[in-house]
């Protein structure tokens, strides 16, 4: 797709749970695991509290992918707040892709607190896929709509 | 204006070695709001601490954000530090700079920038904290211990000694478990059931103590403090109080030929038993699925030979439910069996064993009262292989793990063949000899040394019979390679530790996280070994990995520490990290539409009814209301309140915002 | 026409209720009226042109306040109503709900779950003319639809007939009013725009129950009402429930199944 | 000033020499079915057959968002970019009703009252605006009730009434409106003489304004106003296609540090227009929103600004999804 976009070093954010991401993130810390520095974690409690709005205002302010990871089903340390994200982005994938919205640039994933080296792979494979896809520039442009000269429709 | 102090930390060499931590602290002083910046070698020391404190008061921070390790880690430390100096503890957060960037990536420009942008996040969060008064919640001093092995009993007994009340439950009618079966000990071989059993008894005669064999857990509700405990007692078909334990119904008892559990397969036993003579306790339960009377409707012999009347044939399932304030797991673990080692014939040749069966051919106690005898024909086995990994380290089999205990145990296995066939010719299959710990590598070389056992370097291929012998085919690895064929009379099976059957639901059951070969998983590998992801659910022994005796024990007396530690407030401060539904001035009230869908959305039924009354005690309007003692704050609720009308403390709507905003503005 | 009138002068004469909302003629199509007076019932009128979906008063405090109330409602109102009762918007003593038969007869319902029963024999089909702008977008490239959304977007000049006109939208607080954080810029732009419809397709999950008016007060003729249909055609055999049929127990965001499908989750 | 005619090639030259003097120009073109005032190229892009757009052109001097200023805050000190009058390109408006004409007036009152707002004007000095009189109404239009008329010259600089022909009575009527035909004298002729009230819809007048002004002055506690509003939904369709309204808000679009300060439309018929921080709104209801709307345009600005706050293009009508017919609720109110 982009060929242009060897120097392209995506923004990526990535929203984990505290217990089972956020903590498989620490342990491929600990185990020395590299990873590509695109990727900056939000800490949320669990899955469920990821509010779908926080995914597009990322994109808005010019990201060009995001990570959306949480604990495996039934291993919720909340019970069921991993199943409710799962409805909800079920739900938003096929809504933002009927609106055109580039779904290929959300990757959600299942990262146990005992998976790290797992972490490490969705961070290398998510920066390498959104390099392939180049800049979200699509999106942002209708971002920075009011700085364009007409306003009105 | 916010005036948030920033504290880096280089971690000696863990940080500064990847990330200009310098750096990071001049360029975060730039940024509107921070008042303060710093780099230290330190932070967690207690110059490092008192270096923020020192802060806090110089410059009248009202935030602190601590660029270092993971806040798993030290969120703690450092939010205790702040309360110290008069901020409150909710006003610091933690930049991970250690695990989630130095660690995991190479020194360079990006890797510091990365370092910044996350302690600017957190700046920008910080800014948006307020100041959270911690939650109380009353404590249950009654701790509940799932599992009667060796682990289980420990840790009821230290639990029970502190002065609390603890209820033990186990599945089978005796507790004991896996040690219990065991002959002799390493490194010591001294009795396992002699040191044994003394517990077991302590145990059952304990005043703190009450044991339910015969039960399992059917559902846990409830948090740290105050959780609701459903046990099921599994239907004995004896009523306990009436028997005496005389033992008249299982020597009568038609049904005789049933495998026995306890001898692992080797004995047999009666549908009425009681698993071992040293049970405990020591009273028999009916195996219905084996029962004459419950299988045909006909029998009732032990019901006429029992001289109290104490068989209860329609006795039922009863769920009991108790209020326990901790839970110690001690579920034990399990071996590999039948069926996994086709290439050893085992299951097919009868004299092919597993570990534990040998346990019990050499134990005083077993059927074969100690002697080791072929199961096929009887005799003594002259010619003995052992192959230890049998399924651990192997892949192949989905066992990448060592399962630590075999080295030891085969090394005790041939030596106890040496002593009670003084002219048998035992040989042991390794890959490795794992003989760490106290007097354990000794032990092993007073195998090879003392009782001259042959200790082969290699793998076996296959195990097949040919005329009356067993062939063992295998290489030895340190004569390069070389084919190796021995005639042997009886082949033992290292076989490796697995998690008990049940884990995966047990831990669904509890919310408790699991690794991918189902043993439970420790809060944290080096230190918080005992303590799961879930707030007052503790572990102990193999059901976290396999583990020996010694370290079980540790282990189990870790455990009840930390449960007498908890029982020894009257209260738990819990976090205040809960969700909240807004209040605002009339006519509203509050944004809350009372749609209620959020009850749906919330795991633990957190949500309630609140009436907002007015003056004269009308009903204004009927709005949701989160109680704090049972929101664990997922913020499942958060995310999904159209009108946002619930947020959640200290990670709220504000917070994430800003967060999200910080990572993408430059 | 003239059962319901008498109907409703009726219930307004003797007292039992004090409002009747029902249909008009109107400029060009008829719109709601609300009767206070037996004469004012004169005018009510019903036909398949009446499509306003009148549910929306229901949760209007200026209007509910006093005493009980007729709604004259069409299909697409029944099913608001059952939705709008199992959020707890409702109170069924202070509610008459009447509707007209395809036979001319007035019905009225005793209670909720009767229209329940009411309404389970009518089916919520897609327009021909949905389906085809529906199709013809799925039939694009995803840069076709984007374009074509972000194009539609721009007429937006974000009066909110859309969410005015919803039954269902009737938080006290909209989420645009919501300003901490400010999650959707206030003014109209495309993407702001967007983001606002996106929130409210979410909000409707589960929920919607596909009357169509929002699209039909859009000013400026977005298609809407498309992203919440079309997210229901979707979802529905997914998570296993009835387009336009209400149920009780919980919505498609609020619950969940542990087999749910999904093949996207690394 | 005076009055030409122009023929149909006439007019498309003079058309393409407005657009090569690179000029923006913004006519009424016809796309999903609706008819919207666009910017456009070329003569054959104009919408001909429709009686009126469905947003007025108020978003050429008033633009739905416009950034007042923007700003960057380095280490203590703020950097403020402000709005440059020069950005603003000189631009045509063509193929505007007289009524839209009409309603620059108000606007201009409003944006001139005390404060004389530096944005606005900066547009409206740099616009010209070439109306085409009305051959075609519908029963929404009462321009002739408020001042107006389908042959009204107020507010235009040029005027053109379209003949059978295909060619046009131009009336020049401002400097303006004559420097816009110098762009291409040639394709103009002299004046044919025609009767320009021939070509012009009939819009019969519906009501007396200074009737319902007096009205209003006792109105503020009659009835009529819950009457009125009982279907209103609290929407802003009416006051965002009005050529009058201009109630706005002002928000700020934060980066970190950096920002902008937009000025947005807004509607006072929002119940969120008037609400207070303490949570009171003295604007609590859907009647008194509509009273105010009413008044303000029928009362307030007649008597503040001595300028009629409704051009009666009748857009509100149109666009209002419960058929808030402002024409025969004003009727009501002259008959009460």
């Amino acid at each position: 797709m982009n060929n242009n976009n060897s120097e392209f070093e995506p923004k990526i954010v990535a929203f984990v749970c505290n217990w089972c991401t956020y903590a498989g993130a620490d342990l491929t810390g600990t185990s020395r695991l590299k990873y590509a520095t695109n990727v900056k974690i939000v800490r949320f409690p669990c899955t469920g509290r990821i509010d779908f709005m926080l995914l597009l205002k990322a994109f808005a302010q010019g990201a060009d992918g995001v990570i959306v990871s949480g604990c495996h089903p039934n291993d919720c340390h909340y019970t069921s707040g991993n199943f409710h994200a799962r409805r909800r982005w079920i739900t938003f994938r096929g809504l933002l892709d009927f609106m055109g919205i580039d779904i290929r640039r959300i990757q959600y994933s299942w990262v146990s607190a005992a998976e790290g080296a797992k972490w490490a792979d969705i961070v290398n494979t998510t920066v390498a896929n959104i390099r392939e896809l180049g800049p979200y520039t699509e999106y942002q442009k209708v971002a920075e709509y009011l700085d364009k000269e007409e306003y009105n429709g | 204006m916010s005036k948030i102090g920033v504290f880096i930390c280089h971690c000696g060499e863990n940080i500064s070695a990847t990330v200009d931590c310098e750096r990071v602290a001049q360029e975060i002083r730039k940024v509107e709001g921070v008042e303060y910046a710093i780099d230290y070698k330190y932070m967690c020391s207690d110059p490092g601490q008192t270096l923020i404190k020192d802060a806090i008061r110089e410059h009248h921070l009202d935030g602190v954000v601590v660029g270092s390790c993971s806040p798993r880690m030290h969120e703690p430390t450092f939010r205790k530090a702040c309360a110290e100096a008069g901020l409150n503890p909710f006003l610091c957060e933690m930049a991970n700079l250690r695990e989630h960037c130095s660690w995991v990536h190479e020194k360079g420009e990006a890797t510091t920038e990365k370092a910044f942008d996350l302690v600017k996040m957190l700046v920008e969060k910080v800014k948006r904290n307020k100041p959270l008064d911690s939650i109380k919640v009353p404590i249950t001093k009654k701790a509940l211990v799932i599992g009667g092995g060796i682990a289980g009993i420990q840790a009821s007994l230290d639990i029970a000694n502190t002065g609390h009340q603890v209820i033990l439950i186990e599945k089978d009618p005796s507790i004991g478990g896996h040690m219990s079966q065991l002959s002799e000990t390493f490194p010591t071989l001294d009795c396992s059931q002699c040191i044994l059993t003394p517990r077991m008894v302590e145990v059952a005669q304990h005043p703190n103590i009450t044991l339910y064999t015969y039960a399992e857990l059917d559902s846990l509700e409830g948090f740290i403090g105050n959780f609701t405990a459903k046990i099921r007692l599994k239907a004995k078909s004896v009523d306990h109080k009436k028997c005496t334990g005389c033992g008249a119904c299982f020597q009568k008892c038609p049904q005789k030929r049933i495998p026995s559990e306890f001898n692992a397969g080797l004995g047999n036993r009666t549908a009425i038993y009681v698993p071992f003579p040293q049970a405990v306790p020591n009273k028999p339960v009916i195996d219905r699925e084996h029962c004459n009377y419950y299988k045909r409707g006909k029998c009732k012999i032990c019901e006429a030979t029992c001289p109290t009347g104490a068989i209860e044939w329609d006795k039922e399932d009863e769920i009991i439910t108790e209020q326990v304030g901790a839970i110690v797991v001690t579920t034990g673990f399990n071996v590999k069996g039948a069926d996994f080692f086709p290439e050893y014939g085992y299951g097919k040749y009868k004299d092919v064993l597993t570990g534990l069966q040998f346990e019990r051919l050499a134990s005083a106690s077993g059927p074969t009262l100690g002697e080791i005898r072929r199961p096929s024909d009887g005799t003594i086995p002259k010619k003995i292989v052992f192959i230890a990994c049998a399924g651990s380290r192997d892949p192949a089999k989905g066992i990448p793990y060592c399962s630590k205990i075999c080295c030891m145990y085969t090394a005790k296995h041939a030596m106890l063949y040496q002593h009670k066939v003084h002219d048998g010719e035992s040989t042991v299959f390794y890959m490795d000899i794992r003989a760490g710990g106290k007097n354990y590598e000794e032990f092993v070389r007073r195998a090879i040394e003392e009782d001259h056992v042959n200790y082969v370097r290699g793998r076996v291929a296959r195990v097949y019979e040919k005329d009356g012998k067993l062939i063992v085919k295998g290489v030895d690895t340190l004569l390069s390679g070389q084919q190796v064929e021995i005639e042997a009379d009886m082949v033992v099976l290292a076989t490796a530790g697995v998690s008990n059957c049940g884990a995966e639901q047990l831990a669904q059951k509890m919310h408790i996280s699991y690794d991918p070969y189902h043993f439970f998983a420790e809060a944290h590998p080096k230190l918080k070994p005992v303590e799961t992801n879930t707030a007052g659910i503790f572990l102990a022994g193999a059901c976290q990995a396999p583990k020996d005796i010694p370290e079980t024990v540790g282990m189990a007396s870790g455990a009840a520490v930390k449960v007498a530690g908890l029982f020894s407030n009257n209260e738990l401060v819990r976090e205040p990290l809960i969700a909240v539904v807004n209040r605002c001035a009339p006519p509203q009230f509050s944004t809350c539409v009372g749609c209620f869908m959020c009850q749906t959305a919330c795991p633990y039924n957190a949500i309630e009814r609140e009436e907002i009354k007015g003056r004269d005690g009308k009903v204004i309007k009927t709005v949701a209301k989160v109680n704090p003692g049972l929101c664990q704050g997922c913020g499942t609720c958060v995310a999904f309140c159209r009108s946002k009308s619930i947020d959640i403390q200290g990670y709220s709507n504000e917070q994430m915002f800003a967060e999200v905003m910080s990572l993408l503005n430059h | 026409m003239d059962k319901l009138r008498q109907r409703a002068a009726a219930l307004l004469a003797d007292g039992t209720v004090t409002l009747v909302i029902g249909y008009e003629e109107g400029t060009n199509k008829p719109r709601p009226i609300f009767c206070h007076t037996a004469e004012e019932a004169e005018k009510l009128i019903y036909s398949s042109h009446c499509i306003h979906n009148l549910a929306v008063y229901l949760t209007k405090k200026e209007l509910m306040g006093t005493g009980k109330v007729a709604i004259t409602a069409t299909i697409p109102a029944l099913r608001s109503i059952l939705q709008l009762a199992i959020e707890n918007q409702l109170n069924e003593e202070n509610l008459l709900v009447i509707t007209v038969t395809d036979k001319e007869e007035v019905k009225e319902f005793a209670n909720f779950a009767e229209i329940e029963a009411y309404i389970a024999d009518f089916q919520l089909k897609l327009e021909g003319k949905e389906q085809e702008i529906i199709d013809k977008l799925e039939g694009m490239s995803r840069e076709e639809r984007f374009k074509f959304w972000m194009e539609e977007m721009s007429h937006c000049f974000k009066c909110y007939a859309c969410r005015a006109a919803c039954p269902l939208c009737y938080c006290t607080k909209c989420i645009v009013e919501e300003n901490r954080p400010q999650w959707i810029n206030p003014w109209a732009a495309p993407l702001a725009n967007m983001e606002w419809q996106i929130n409210r397709a979410m909000h409707m999950a589960g929920r919607c129950t596909g009357c169509g008016a929002c699209g039909d007060a859009c000013p400026v003729g977005i298609p809407i009402h498309l992203l919440t249909r079309k997210m229901m055609e979707d979802l529905a055999p997914e998570f296993g429930f009835t387009p336009g049929q209400p149920s009780k127990n919980g919505n498609a965001l609020s619950t969940w199944k542990a087999d749910d499908k999904e093949n996207f989750i690394r | 000033m005076e009055t030409k005619y122009i023929s149909k090639n006439g007019l498309n030259e003079w058309f393409s020499q407005i657009v090569k003097s690179g000029k923006r120009v913004y006519a009424p073109v016809k796309e999903r079915e609706q008819v919207e005032f666009k910017k456009v190229q070329a003569l054959s892009e104009v919408a001909d057959e429709y009686i009126q757009t469905t947003q007025s052109i108020k978003s050429a001097v008033f633009p739905r968002a416009e950034v007042l200023f923007s700003y960057e805050k380095e280490s203590g000190k703020v950097n403020v970019e402000d709005f440059n009058p020069d950005t603003v390109k000189e631009t045509v408006l063509w193929k505007i009703h007289p009524c839209d004409a009409a309603g620059f007036k108000p606007l201009t009152a409003i944006f001139n009252w005390d404060y004389k707002d530096k944005l606005y004007n900066a547009h409206l000095e740099k616009t010209t605006l070439v109306t085409f009189s009305c051959a075609k109404a519908d029963k929404s239009c009462f321009c002739t009730s408020v001042n107006g008329g389908p042959g009204n010259t107020a507010g235009s600089d040029v005027q053109l009434t379209m003949l059978p022909d295909g060619g046009a009575i131009v009336e020049i009527l401002t400097p303006k409106g004559e420097a816009l035909v110098q762009l291409a004298a040639s394709a103009f002729e002299n004046d044919k003489e025609e009767d320009k009230s021939k070509y012009l819809a009939d819009v019969p007048q519906m009501f007396d304004v200074e009737a319902i002004k007096a009205k209003l002055a006792t109105a503020f506690d009659s009835p009529v106003w819950k009457e009125q509003s009982e279907r209103c939904l609290g929407c802003g369709a009416c006051a965002f296609v009005c050529p009058t309204c201009a109630c706005f808000d002002i928000q700020e679009d934060a980066h970190g540090s950096k920002g902008k300060r937009i000025r947005c439309w807004d509607s006072c018929g929002f119940s969120l227009f008037t609400k207070h921080t303490s949570g009171h709104n003295p604007r609590a209801v859907q009647s008194q929103r509509w009273r105010q709307r009413i008044l303000h345009k029928f009362s307030y600005m007649p008597d503040r600004l001595s300028v009629l706050g409704c051009t009666g293009c009748g857009r509100c009508s149109r666009a209002c999804p419960v058929d808030m017919n402002i024409l025969e609720h004003l009727t009501s109110i002259a008959k009460k």
